[in-house]
Parts: structure tokens; C-alpha cells; sequence
């Protein structure tokens, strides 16, 4: 097992280089000198030049890539453009906001989709199970910043019942964590209810049926926990779509997180906090996926046991 | 003993693939409703331009009429130029439908191409065409058409780029892996057997032998290609005013959103619409034409 | 009184089914698995119950833990009785009362039949928890002990299904299945999954185990041989009817249904090693499309018109013997092929 | 299959009848969409007094009420430097008003240059020295005394800085003469120079703390408050210095608070989440007026709206396509669609309040069949020309839309470019000049020297090229124009200067580099009972003293 992770470690470095590249090369061809947007409206060449300089600008791509990546592994993604502050300390001002956010999102999501999963699933083709399909469906269908803009809508504008926006207080984040949930929660409750169908075909269910065990412990202890596993899958990969999708609710709320933090930069073509937040993001959703997989491997003994060998 | 044959062979053809596959989704109400729905937003596309004309109905504006609620008249209402949110959402579809399609249509072939060479070739290009897609599928699809399109700059060719490009690594995993299930089988070894060229192989006998998987993949792409365009504009990253995208729509209104709310509710409404009969006609393909898949 | 006097008349009986029929309304049509079937059993007897693949057999043994999948099944039946006691109107509490502890199933393939993220210690010991009321190191304690009652050593409780082979998964699932001492016992095919040098050892350790513990069984086979090795009485299936029915002496001497003796012809004669095999030609009716008459008419070599006219009941011919064919109706002196031969 | 289908009835039904609802539930306020037309027309609240500059002051604080501790400001831009050398945006230069001090200070009532950190100054007879006694007890907010010495740093730091250096592009040296005096030389006399000196940018930064931390050390200054707490994209927070030299501000700690949508912006004043909100949207002002608890605080601004062109572009380099642009400017729609009828035309090319406007300034009408006129003069086809606009706010957006279709009218198409204001100051800063039109505003109200010759004049290079000056937008390069301007500055004479201005203006004109189109309104939101901020025709506000009772 111990292997099976550091093995998993090893594989993030390219794919985290990768990743860097990526962003780096796409954010590099940004139309535009962005010296000039630091620079004042009277600056001289000299002072022009000297401003490339400092902000790195000079080299070839690669040159400055290594150069970045270098400096990443110092804790330095540079400084911002327009605040002159250093990069790595606005995206970890931002950070809690954004995992809380995403967090809470994904508890929304947990929350609504399992339950509602497992009762379509178990009541298959009936009503229930229709009511919660039709739901899926039009969670999956509707784009998130307009349930945003909806739910804002009706509970802070016309029932004041919540704030429209900020972070501050436990009220102000019930309206972007379901926003960002109710997406996630359509997806998972078609994992859900998948799963737990494929799950409840399955022969070792009527054995437990048979030996006496409850209906309700065959449900919810012989059959979620091997439905569990694909859920777990889907849920590493949505975290990287919660994270995304935040952006739209974090802009919807005016919520400070990450998202933020990048729609303002590109917004001001603040190229360095772009590149920074965009790759420590990935890093992190990257991380993340490692970390579902090590739990998967941990939810479901066939894996572990393949990995132990 | 006719009878039974009879009874057997009736049996076998009720599974043979594709009549069943019509036939299931022929049976499923839900594709049913998201294909009508699907033929009727496109006919709107396509009849938008004998309708209304672009000049004067969908960008021209009469600003003296501005944020009316929806009347007889207006049965949207009007924006906040005066223009009638009608006839812009029924113009929108166009941009939606053309960027989602073009999108996806982007990422299939890229996908495809990419991934049915990975499972054909093998080895190390296979490899390094995986490590890509981890790497790709890594970045949040909504974060990367940002980069992509905050980096090449706000237009519709570069916003169906941007789309089209975070969404092509599912492609390349689907045909990779449909490609790896085909590959040995004997057909494809009788091929090579008798000297065809690697790339006909994987042309003539192997691609069609992913399409259904594709297919399903690319119908259920497109909503999600559309909402990410939407959300694009919203952000202000899309299409260019004043074209009436949906998302740019919805942005525009969200100003007025306290007062003027038909505004933001009617393109939703529309994107809405839109992705669900997608999604219905797809999960009905899926469920025809895919039977692994199948709940 | 009237219940005293009733326990004394089924006290003789373990098993009691009367009329059960069972279907399946699916979109496809309404499938009828299992048409009017009785059955009886007496203490520490065992029952093979006989048929082809989709001759309702598994069905028939769900039925009596009422473990048809519902919907799209649908049970009916006028009596269902286990140890006396009427499963029909039961409870669902009663109900999981019964099952693991008077009643109890080993399933045809050990390589789905246990949870594989469940540890096998955990799969026998909560049978034991539930019916025994135990503490969960107590029942895992005696989870143990069935481990080495059925050959694995005890150190393995805590692994799961998959580091075991099907073997040993099978002697698994009769330990689950043993483990609160059931009175009866249905084993659904135990050893069709299973190598043919391990199936004899699985099925020696069953019937050890039956008489050790006094149990009732129910072995669903399809394979005569081991009815001729392990059971009392057998019943034969077809098309979700019982077609014969009778002690294993009665049905094997003294066959009376062409099905039945369509199943001894499909064996290999091992007198006669040259002799052809003679299987039954066709195939089972499309159970959503059963035909008018009886169901075995289109495959019998014996059928006349009528038989696809009206369907046969089920007839005593003697002793405990019962048969469902017509043709005994029109002629009481028929006598199959089989039998002529035999003399 | 049946039930699936009713189900997906019933859903769709019950959305409907949402929307129906709300749809139904809304006619109230369609009704009185009309009403709010008609109070579309400026109206200034008497939420505090308006001073002849056009200045709002709130009332002033009263000693024997008691404040809360802290006001919440909720901000419509972000504050995104603290350097005041390092940017020159609205929002940071409320900032510096905060936390640092100017030499001198601009009257809000009448204009005029006041006493700041100088107490007094004197001026040579050929207007060229400057000698200024600063006060003695001046100190930064971490007690540090504030010195010659930080003068004379901060207006050597200016000359490199590119925000700061044409402000101070005439001074030639500064001398710090003892710890309370500085004299300051210029190279030419200059009748506005002293106003400059009163701009943000200009603000006296502590030598100490810029050696020692170059990127944090300019945050320090000398005003009533210092920093506490700066997050980029959501606040910045300011405490009270209590050992400020003329007695502490009433309030203890001003937040600054972001809310980018004008709607949230608005909610959380009516929540009470914030104490003032700026800048509501205009659709909303109504909402305020109505509100008992809030007041509508409403000022003309001086941020003048206009579309530079970029004169050495093709097409923008002949003078009829420039007027043809002129005649399709669809003013009274534009103030009506993006202003909600809260703005007033402007036709002049300085601004509303400056000295030398004309007000007989010719008007280019809103006129498609002179606007085809010229374009036929200029020799152009409808169809020939297309140009880009950069707009990047949502007024803007909608001006441009306007426009956009007016031109289409005439064969001429535009095509919008939305982007952030950084972006867009970005590519109107850049060398290159790589665009046509814009709209963008100013807000100069330093002298009309200084805005003329910033927004149109050019300098002689040493190759005898001219170079534009930094906010000359439309890159004008015009000899005349900056002879005429050079002669007016050294005019002493007010009549004859005023005169001059004039002149300037209609030779403007007829280069039609630019097209004015209105200056606004300022609008704030603010809870009944604010008292101490000023505010600025400029959007600069000044909330040194803002304080709310408890």
C-alpha cells in the first residue's frame, strides 16, 4: 500500500509539470505586452525595458518556464501585475474561501443525491424513481449561475431570507453551495441510483436476504458500500468540476474565493495571478483525484489487495 | 416443432443490435420528447433568419421601448435596448446550437483521431497521448476554456475552440478504449492478414466499430458544451455583443435581475430547454446503444 | 385448539406449498415462471427438485423465502407453510425471523453470492447476530467454528472473498447458510459452478453436515446423479409445473413422464458407451407465451392433438408417486419407451 | 412509461406556472416602471449640502452624539494598489486620501488650494521656487516624524515613477532646507502646478519605510488612518491613527468592501450589512429615495464620458469620418438606455466645471443624414470602414451598442470589445496604439491646462518628432494646438485667457478628435444619519471623517 501511493506520488510530478506547461504556454500567448499595464502612462522605453526585466518577461518560453517552475518549487508564483502583491499569498488568501465553498458544496451534493439516489434505485420504475430522475435531469440540465441567479432571486431579493453575497457569517454560503451543489447533486444521483441497481442485482444481496439480515441493513450497509465505489470515483472527478463550476457562483455571489481570483485577473490581465491560481487549482484537484483513489483503494478490499501485492 | 423454430427465430430478431436499438429508443417517452423538442429548437434556428430579420428585429434597437414586461407584443418582454428578448432567444439558439456543435464536433475529431491512434499504435505514443489526457482532464474544463479564451481572445471561433478543446479528453478515452476491445479481434487480424494499411484499419473497421459509443458520448456533450459557452458569456468571455447569445443574454439581464427578472428567467428558460432534450435524447441513445450501459 | 390440532397435522411437515404460481410482469410481457406447484417435505427428508435451466426451479425455492424480486414478480399461492408456520401473511420482521433461521439457501454460484467488501468472518457472523441475539465478537467467535466445520481454517475469517477460491467460497455460503442450525435447507445448484473434483467434496460435506444437524433439504439440480447420491423424493419441473413427483425409487424405477425420461435419455449410458445420446429436441416455451396445453407437447415424441388441447393434472398413480401427462388418461397402460425396455 | 411521462408534464407544468407567476406577480411593478421614468429626471436629494465645486458635504460631526466604531463602505471597483505612486485609479485614490497626506489640499467648497501637510508656502517672483514650512508635528502613522527629507523622497521617487512623473515633469530640484522646509524649483512658471500637487498621486511617503520594504513601505503616509487589513477582490480596512496631529477621526476603523454587481451591492446596504453603497445602479435609485432609512445622496459628476479615436488609424485619420462618427453619436439614447435619463450631455472638450469652458461650443447633432454626408465627403463607401470600440463597463457596453447600431445605419460597422478597466487602460497605454475607438471618461479637474494638454497636446522630441502626451488617447499631434495652449497658460490676463480657452475649444472642434458625450451623475446610498464624507464631482470621495450614529 505504501508503495502503491509513493508510486502514485511519483506519477503526479509529470503529470503537475504537465500541467504547469500547459497553462503557462496557453496564458503566455495572451495577446498584448503586459508591460504596459503596469507601466504608467508616461513611461519611457528605458523604464519599459526595465519593467520586462523585472517581471521576467525576457527569454524564450521554455527559458521562462523552468524559470517559474523553479521559482514554484521556492513557493514563488511571482507578483501580481496590478497589486504588486505576491501571487502565492492572494491565492492562499483565497483558498479557505474557496474549500469551504467547495466543501460545503460537495456535502449539498452528498446530502441530495445519495438519499435520493438509493430511493429511485430501490423503488425502481416507480414514481419516486421518476420524480428523481426528472430532477437529475433538470439539475443536470440547468446552468448553475442561472439556478444561482434564481435562487438569489427569490430568497434574498424577494424574501430577504439570506444574503445575496460576501462571506461572511454561515448564511452567506447556503446560496453558492447549493448553486454549485445542485449540479454535482444531479450527476450523483444518477451515479447513485446506477450504481446501487447494479449493486442490487447482485446475488450476494438475496444471500443476505436470505440468511435474515433487514431490508434496511441490506440497503444501507450490504449494497452502499459496494455502490460506494463509483460514487467515490465520480465524486474526485466532480471536485475538479466543483472547483470550476465555483468560479460561476463565486461570480454570481461575489463570493471571494479562487474563482474569483482568476475571473478579476483575467478581467485586469493580471497574467501571473492567472497562471498562479490556474496551476496551484489544478495541483490541487490533481492532489485530490490521489487522494480519492487511495481511499477507493481503501473502500474496496480487491484493490487494495491488488496494490498490497 | 415449426412453431417453435418460428417463436426462437422471432426471439433472436427482437435482439439483433440495431433494429433493438431503434426500438428501444423508439419505446423511451423521454428521448421521444427530447427529440421532438431538439427538432424544434433547431427549426427555430434554421427559420430565424426568415422570421426576424437580424437588422432590425434581433440587434436593431428601440430604446424608447426599453424593459417592457412581457406583453402580446413582446411576449418576453423587451431588453434593456428595447430589443425584443423573443425574437433574440429564438436567434440565440443559433449561437448555441452552432457553438456547441462546432465545440463538440472539434473535440470528437481531435478526441478520436488522438485516442483511436493511442489504442492502435500502443506503446509509447499511447502513452504519452494518456499522460496528456490525464494532464488535460486534470485542469477544470471551466477554468481551462477560460485560459483559453482570456489567452486568444473573445470571439466565437475562439470560444468554440476553448470549449472544444476542454472537452476532448473523454473523447480521447472513449475511442482508446472501444479501440483496445476491437483491436484483437479476428476481423481486424484477417485485415492486417491480408496487407491493409494500418490507417484503413482503423478507418474502415475499427472506427465504426466505436461509433455508437461515440455518438452517445458526443449527444451528451453538446448540452454540457452549451452550458459551458453559456457560462462563458456570462463571464463576459463569449460570443461579442450584441449577438444574442443566451449566456450574454442572461449577464446582461442579471443587472436588472431585482426588477426586470423575465429578463435573466427567459434565456435560462431557453439553455434549459435546450440542454435537457439533449440530454434526454442522449441518455435514450445511451440506453438504445449501449447495452453495458443500460440501468 | 384449532391451532394445537393443526400444528399435530402439519408437525409432520417441514414444507407445505399449495397452488404457487409465480410471474413476472415485465415490459416485455408478463413471464409465468412458476404455474401451480405443490410441494410437501417431511422432516430430514430431502427433495431434489429436477428440470432444465428456466423450468422455474430457483424460482419456486425464492418463492418460499418470498425473496421474488418485487416487482416485477408477482407470488400467489393458497398455502405456504415452513415448519408450520404460514409464510403467506407474514410479517416482514417475522419474516427475516424465519429466514437464516428456519429456512435457509445456498445459491448456485459462490463467486457472487458474498459481499466482496464484507470480510467472510463478518458474512457468517451476522446470521449468528441476528438470530442469536449474540454479541458481534461472541458471533464471530462461532463464525469461526463454523469456519472449520466446513474445512477452513479459523485464522481465515478475516479475509474477504476474493483470496478465496470457489471451493472454498462455496463452503463458505453453506457455512452462512448453516450457521443458525435452519430446518430446512434449499441448496440452488451447489455445485454446477464448481470443479467436478471439488463438487463431490462440497456435496459429501452437505449431506454430512444435513445429518449431523437434522436438517431438511431441498437440493435443485438439474443433474440426476447427485439426486440418485443425496435425496428421499423428487419432484421434476417443467415449464414452472411439477410434470412428476414421487420417492427417488418411484421416479427413478418406475418413470412415468416422457419429459423425465427425455432427462435419463440426455445422460450418458454407461453400460453402453457406443449408444447415441438421445437429447430432447427443441427448446423450452417462451414462458410469455406458454402454449394452451401441456407445455412438454411440442417436444414429446409421445403427443398427440389432444395433448396440446387441455392441460394434464397432476395424477397419483400409486404409492407417492404423481404424474401430469395425458396420456395415462387415454391409455392407463401406457408405458414410456424407457420402461418397455427396462421390462 | 406512462407515469414518467405524466411526471415530466407535472414538472414542466408547475415551472411554468412559476414562471407565470412571476410573471403575473411583477405587473405590479411594470405599472410602475412609467412613474420611474418620469423621476428619471435629475433630481438632487438634500442629503447634504452642495458646495459651488458641486461637491456634496454631509453634515458635519456633531461631538455629542456617539459613533459607531466602525463604517462599512461598500466599493463598486477594487481597491487594487496602495502605492500612490503605483496607479491612478478612483478607487485607490479614496484610499490615499485616508491614509496619506498631499503638501496641499483642494477646498471641496470653493476650489481653491488649501494648506495640508504644508503649512504655508511662498512663491519667487517668476513663479519658479516654491518654499514650503511643513508642519512641525507631523507625524506617519507609526509615529515616525514626517519630514523635508520625506518630501524631498517622495518627489525623487515621482520622476521615475510613470503614474507620478508628468505631474512633477517641471521640477527641476527639491531641496529639503532644515526638517520643516522644503523648496521645490521648476524649470517654468506653471499657474496649475499647485493643483497637481493636491492629486493622490502626490501624496508624502515615509523615506524610512520605502527603503525598507520598496513594495509595502509606500502604504505608509501621514493622514488619519493606516492600514489593518488588505485583501485584494474583497476588502481593505483602515484603523484610526489616534496621534494624528489635529485630533483623531471620529470613526475608529473604515472597511472597504467590495461588491462588484451594483444589485448586491444595494441589497447588503438594505440588509445593513454596509453603511454606504456607491454607485447603486441608476435602476435602483428609486428603491433608496423610497427607503426611510436611506438616503439618496445625488451630484453631477465631472467624469465626462467620451470616444476618443485613434487619429493615425486608417479611416480615423480623415477628418469626415471622425465627424461622420461625431453625427452618429446618439447622445439623448445613450443618456436615456445606459444612464436611465441620470446623465447630462456634453458637447465641450473639457470638462463640466473647468475654467474656459465654451458655452457656445458647436454641436455635432445626432444626425444619420449629415453623418452620411460626411462619410460620403471622406471618400469612404458605406461598408468600407470597420472599427473596434473598447468598452469595459456596463454604461459603457450599452453606449457602444447604441452606437454600434446607429453606424450600421450609415455602413459603418463597429464591433465591441468588453474588457476589464485594467485591460483597457492596458491597451490604451500601450506604444503600439493598437486600437480605433474606445469609450473611456476623465475626470481631471486640476486645470485646464493640464487636461487639455494631457488629453490632446503632444511634446517636441529631441529629433523634432512630436510625442504624444500620456492620456492623449485620440494621438493627436497638432503644433498649432500646443502653441495656442502654451500661449494661454502664460496668460495673466483672466478674460483674455478665458477668451483663449475658447479658442482652443472651437480649433478642437473642428479637429473632431474626440466625441463628448455626457457627464453622470454621482449616486450614493447611504444609511439616514451619515455624517463627515465628502463627495466628489470626481468620485473621488473623501471619508475621512464619515461617522455614523449608533
Amino acid at each position: 500500500m505504501h508503495r502503491y501511493i509513493i508510486k502514485r506520488l511519483l506519477m503526479l510530478i509529470p503529470v503537475l509539470l504537465g500541467v504547469a506547461f500547459i497553462i503557462f504556454a496557453i496564458m503566455s500567448v495572451a495577446e498584448g505586452d503586459p508591460v504596459y499595464q503596469v507601466a504608467g502612462p508616461d513611461a519611457t522605453e528605458e523604464q519599459l525595458e526595465a519593467l520586462r526585466e523585472e517581471m521576467g518577461l525576457n527569454g524564450s518560453l521554455i527559458e521562462r518556464y523552468f524559470r517559474y517552475i523553479g521559482n514554484l518549487l521556492k513557493g514563488d508564483l511571482g507578483v501580481s501585475y496590478v497589486t504588486k502583491l505576491d501571487v502565492m499569498q492572494l491565492y492562499l488568501q483565497r483558498l479557505p474561501n474557496t474549500l469551504r465553498l467547495a466543501s460545503i458544496a460537495m456535502l449539498v451534493a452528498v446530502a441530495l443525491s445519495v438519499p435520493l439516489g438509493i430511493v429511485a434505485a430501490v423503488n425502481q420504475n416507480s414514481w419516486k424513481d421518476t420524480l428523481a430522475m426528472i430532477l437529475a435531469l433538470l439539475g443536470l440540465s440547468m446552468p448553475n449561475f442561472w439556478l444561482g441567479l434564481l435562487l438569489m432571486l427569490l430568497f434574498s431579493l424577494k424574501l430577504g431570507w439570506l444574503p445575496s453575497g460576501g462571506a461572511e457569517g454561515f448564511t452567506s454560503v447556503i446560496l453558492p453551495a447549493v448553486t454549485v451543489g445542485v449540479g454535482l447533486a444531479a450527476l450523483l444521483t444518477r451515479t447513485t441510483r446506477s450504481s446501487m441497481l447494479d449493486v442490487l442485482r447482485q446475488d450476494y444481496l438475496r444471500t443476505a436476504r436470505a440468511k435474515g439480515v433487514s431490508e434496511r441493513k441490506v440497503v444501507y450497509v450490504h449494497a452502499l458500500r459496494n455502490a460506494l465505489i463509483p460514487i467515490i470515483t465520480i465524486f474526485g472527478v466532480q471536485f475538479s468540476n466543483v472547483l470550476g463550476g465555483s468560479v460561476l457562483a463565486e461570480t454570481v455571489f461575489a463570493w471571494p474565493g479562487v474563482g474569483r481570483l482568476v475571473v478579476d485577473a483575467i478581467d485586469q490581465r493580471d497574467i501571473p495571478t492567472v497562471t498562479g491560481a490556474l496551476i496551484m487549482t489544478t495541483m490541487l484537484v490533481t492532489i485530490v483525484n490521489l487522494l480519492v483513489d487511495i481511499i477507493y483503494a481503501y473502500v474496496d478490499p480487491r484493490i487494495k489487495a491488488q496494490y498490497t501485492k | 416443432m415449426a412453431d417453435n423454430a418460428e417463436r426462437v427465430s422471432k426471439l433472436y430478431k427482437k435482439r439483433s443490435s440495431l433494429g433493438m436499438a431503434w426500438r428501444q429508443l423508439r419505446r423511451n417517452k423521454g428521448a421521444i420528447i427530447g427529440m421532438i423538442l431538439l427538432i424544434f429548437i433547431i427549426a427555430g434556428a434554421l427559420l430565424a433568419p426568415i422570421v426576424y430579420d437580424y437588422n432590425t428585429d434581433v440587434i436593431g434597437m428601440n430604446v424608447r421601448d426599453r424593459m417592457q414586461w412581457p406583453s402580446a407584443e413582446h411576449i418576453c418582454g423587451t431588453d434593456d435596448l428595447g430589443r425584443d428578448i423573443f425574437a433574440r432567444i429564438v436567434y440565440g439558439a443559433r449561437y448555441s446550437l452552432a457553438v456547441g456543435l462546432v465545440a463538440v464536433l472539434i473535440a470528437l475529431v481531435i478526441g478520436t483521431v488522438l485516442g483511436a491512434a493511442a489504442g492502435y499504435i500502443g506503446g509509447a505514443f499511447e502513452n504519452v497521448v494518456m499522460r496528456i489526457c490525464d494532464i488535460f482532464s486534470s485542469i477544470p474544463s471551466v477554468l481551462m476554456a477560460i485560459a483559453v479564451v482570456s489567452s486568444l481572445g473573445k470571439s466565437t471561433i475562439n470560444l468554440m475552440i476553448a470549449v472544444g478543446i476542454a472537452s476532448t479528453a473523454p473523447f480521447v478515452r472513449v475511442a482508446r478504449a472501444a479501440v483496445l476491445v476491437v483491436k484483437d479481434e479476428e476481423y481486424i487480424e484477417a485485415a492486417r492478414a491480408i496487407g491493409q494499411p494500418d490507417w484503413k484499419i482503423v478507418a474502415v473497421h475499427i472506427i465504426p466499430n466505436c461509433l455508437s459509443q461515440i455518438i452517445v458520448q458526443a449527444t451528451l456533450r453538446v448540452g454540457s458544451a452549451i452550458i459551458s459557452a453559456a457560462q462563458l458569456s456570462f463571464l463576459g468571455l463569449g460570443v461579442p455583443a450584441p449577438a444574442p447569445e443566451w449566456g450574454s443574454m442572461l449577464s446582461a439581464g442579471r443587472l436588472f435581475i431585482r426588477d426586470y427578472s423575465y429578463m435573466t428567467l427567459f434565456p435560462g428558460i431557453a439553455i434549459m430547454i435546450t440542454v435537457l432534450s439533449l440530454n434526454l435524447l442522449g441518455d435514450g441513445l445511451r440506453d438504445a446503444l449501449d447495452p453495458k450501459l443500460k440501468r | 385448539m384449532e391451532n394445537k390440532g393443526k400444528e399435530e397435522i402439519t408437525d409432520r411437515e417441514i414444507l407445505n406449498i399449495e397452488n404457487l404460481r409465480v410471474r413476472f410482469e415485465t415490459e416485455d410481457g408478463i413471464v409465468y415462471a412458476v404455474n401451480g406447484v405443490n410441494l410437501k417435505l417431511g422432516y430430514r427428508k430431502t427433495l431434489g427438485l429436477v428440470g432444465e435451466t428456466g423450468a422455474g426451479k430457483t424460482t419456486t425455492a425464492l418463492a418460499m423465502l418470498r425473496l421474488v424480486p418485487d416487482p416485477p414478480g408477482v407470488v400467489e399461492c393458497d398455502r405456504l407453510e415452513i415448519d408450520g408456520q404460514d409464510v403467506r401473511g407474514m410479517s416482514i420482521n417475522r419474516l427475516e425471523d424465519v429466514r437464516g433461521k428456519d429456512i435457509s439457501m445456498i445459491f448456485q454460484d459462490p463467486m457472487t453470492a458474498l459481499n466482496p467488501v464484507l470480510t467472510v468472518g463478518e458474512q457468517i457472523a451476522e446470521s449468528i447476530e441476528i438470530h442469536e441475539h449474540l454479541h458481534k465478537d461472541e458471533a464471530l467467535k462461532k463464525a469461526g467454528d463454523m469456519l472449520e466445520l466446513v474445512g477452513i481454517p479459523r485464522a481465515r475469517l478475516g479475509e474477504y472473498p476474493h483470496q478465496f477460491s470457489g471451493g472454498m467460497k462455496q463452503r463458505v455460503v453453506i457455512a452462512i447458510a448453516l450457521a443458525c442450525n435452519p430446518k430446512l435447507l434449499i441448496a440452488d445448484e451447489p455445485t454446477t459452478a464448481l470443479d467436478v473434483t471439488i463438487q463431490a467434496q462440497v456435496l459429501e460435506l452437505m449431506t454430512e453436515l444435513k445429518e449431523k444437524y437434522n436438517t431438511s433439504m431441498i437440493m435443485i439440480t438439474h443433474d440426476l446423479g447427485i439426486v440418485a447420491e443425496v435425496c428421499d423424493e423428487v419432484a421434476v419441473m417443467y415449464a414452472g409445473k411439477i410434470v412428476e413427483q414421487g420417492s427417488l425409487e418411484e421416479v427413478f424405477g418406475e418413470t412415468l413422464h416422457p419429459y423425465t425420461e427425455g432427462l435419463f435419455n440426455s445422460l450418458p449410458n454407461i453400460k453402453n458407451r457406443t449408444a447415441w445420446l438421445k437429447p430432447i429436441h427443441g427448446l423450452m416455451p417462451d414462458p410469455t407465451d406458454l402454449p394452451p396445453g401441456c407445455a412438454f407437447a411440442p417436444r414429446c415424441n409421445y403427443a398427440t392433438e389432444e395433448c396440446s388441447a387441455s392441460c394434464p393434472a397432476l395424477k397419483n398413480m400409486g404409492g407417492t408417486h404423481f404424474v401430469a401427462c395425458s396420456a395415462y388418461e387415454r391409455d392407463p397402460d401406457f408405458l414410456l419407451e424407457r420402461r418397455r425396455k427396462n421390462g | 412509461m406512462k407515469k414518467k411521462s405524466l411526471c415530466l408534464f407535472v414538472i414542466l407544468s408547475v415551472l411554468l406556472a412559476l414562471v407565470g407567476c412571476s410573471k403575473g406577480s411583477s405587473s405590479g411593478s411594470s405599472a410602475a416602471a412609467p412613474a420611474e421614468t418620469e423621476a428619471a429626471a435629475p433630481v438632487i436629494e438634500s442629503a447634504g449640502t452642495v458646495t459651488s465645486t458641486g461637491s456634496v458635504k454631509s453634515a458635519e460631526v456633531d461631538e455629542t452624539t456617539n459613533y459607531k466604531d466602525t463604517v462599512i463602505i461598500g466599493i463598486a471597483n477594487d481597491v487594487n494598489n496602495l502605492d500612490p505612486q503605483g496607479s491612478n485609479t478612483d478607487a485607490n485614490m479614496m484610499v490615499f486620501y485616508l491614509t496619506h497626506e498631499r503638501l496641499v489640499n483642494i477646498d471641496p467648497d470653493t476650489n481653491e488650494v488649501i494648506p495640508a501637510l504644508a503649512e504655508s508656502w511662498t512663491v519667487s517672483e517668476d513663479g519658479c521656487v516654491y518654499d514650503f514650512t511643513l508642519a512641525a508635528d507631523a507625524t506617519f502613522t507609526d509615529g515616525t516624524p514626517c519630514t523635508a527629507e520625506d518630501v524631498k523622497f517622495t518627489y525623487d521617487r515621482a520622476k521615475d515613477s510613470s503614474f507620478a512623473m508628468q505631474k512633477v515633469a517641471d521640477v527641476v530640484s527639491v531641496e529639503a532646507v532644515d526638517p520643516t522646509h522644503v523648496r521645490i524649483t521648476l524649470s517654468k512658471p506653471n499657474q496649475d502646478w499647485l493643483t497637481l500637487m493636491a492629486h493622490g498621486g502626490m501624496s508624502i511617503l515615509s523615506k524610512a519605510a520605502c527603503e525598507k520594504d520598496p513594495v509595502k513601505g509606500p502604504y505608509l503616509g501621514s493622514g488619519m488612518f493606516s492600514l489593518e487589513e488588505w485583501i485584494p477582490g474583497s476588502h481593505c480596512s483602515f484603523v484610526r491613527y489616534d496621534g494624528y496631529r489635529k485630533g483623531p477621526a471620529p470613526t475608529r476603523r473604515i472597511d472597504l468592501k467590495l461588491y462588484k454587481e451594483a444589485s448586491t451591492r444595494l441589497i447588503a446596504l438594505q440588509t445593513g450589512e454596509i453603511d454606504v453603497c456607491i454607485d447603486p445602479s441608476t435602476t435602483d435609485l428609486q428603491r433608496i429615495a423610497e427607503d426611510p432609512k436611506l438616503d439618496l445622496i445625488q451630484t453631477p459628476n465631472v467624469v465626462m464620458l467620451y470616444m476618443p479615436m485613434q487619429m493615425e488609424k486608417p479611416g480615423l485619420d480623415n477628418v469626415h469620418v471622425r465627424k461622420a462618427l461625431a453625427h452618429a453619436m446618439d447622445k439623448d439614447s445613450i443618456v436615456f438606455a445606459a444612464y436611465d435619463g441620470l446623465a447630462t450631455i456634453h458637447n465641450n472638450y473639457i470638462n463640466r466645471g473647468q475654467f474656459g469652458l465654451n458655452p457656445d461650443i458647436h454641436v455635432y447633432e445626432y444626425d444619420l443624414e449629415k453623418a452620411a454626408a460626411e462619410l460620403e465627403l471622406s471618400g469612404y463607401k458605406p461598408g468600407d470602414l470597420t472599427f473596434h470600440i473598447m468598452v469595459d463597463n456596463e454604461a459603457k457596453k450599452t453606449a457602444a451598442l447604441i452606437f454600434q447600431n446607429s453606424c450600421a445605419q450609415i455602413g459603418i460597422n463597429i464591433v465591441l470589445e468588453e474588457m476589464e478597466t485594467a485591460a483597457l487602460k492596458g491597451k490604451l497605454n500601450d506604444a503600439a496604439l493598437d486600437y480605433e475607438l474606445a469609450l473611456y471618461q476623465f475626470t481631471d479637474d486640476l486645470g485646464t491646462d493640464y487636461t487639455l494638454r494631457n488629453q490632446h497636446g503632444s511634446t517636441m522630441q529631441e529629433d523634432g518628432t512630436l510625442k504624444k502626451n500620456g492620456s492623449n488617447r485620440c494621438n493627436m499631434k497638432d503644433e498649432k494646438f500646443n502653441e495656442m495652449l502654451d500661449a494661454a497658460l502664460v496668460e495673466t490676463d483672466v478674460e483674455q485667457r478665458r477668451q483663449d480657452y475658447y479658442e482652443i475649444e472651437n480649433y478642437l472642434d473642428e479637429i473632431c478628435p474626440i466625441v463628448p458625450i455626457c457627464t453622470s451623475y454621482i449616486n450614493i446610498g447611504a444609511k439616514k444619519g451619515l455624517v463627515g464624507a465628502i463627495w466628489k464631482p470626481d468620485a473621488k470621495h473623501d471619508f475621512r471623517l464619515i461617522a455614523l450614529p449608533e
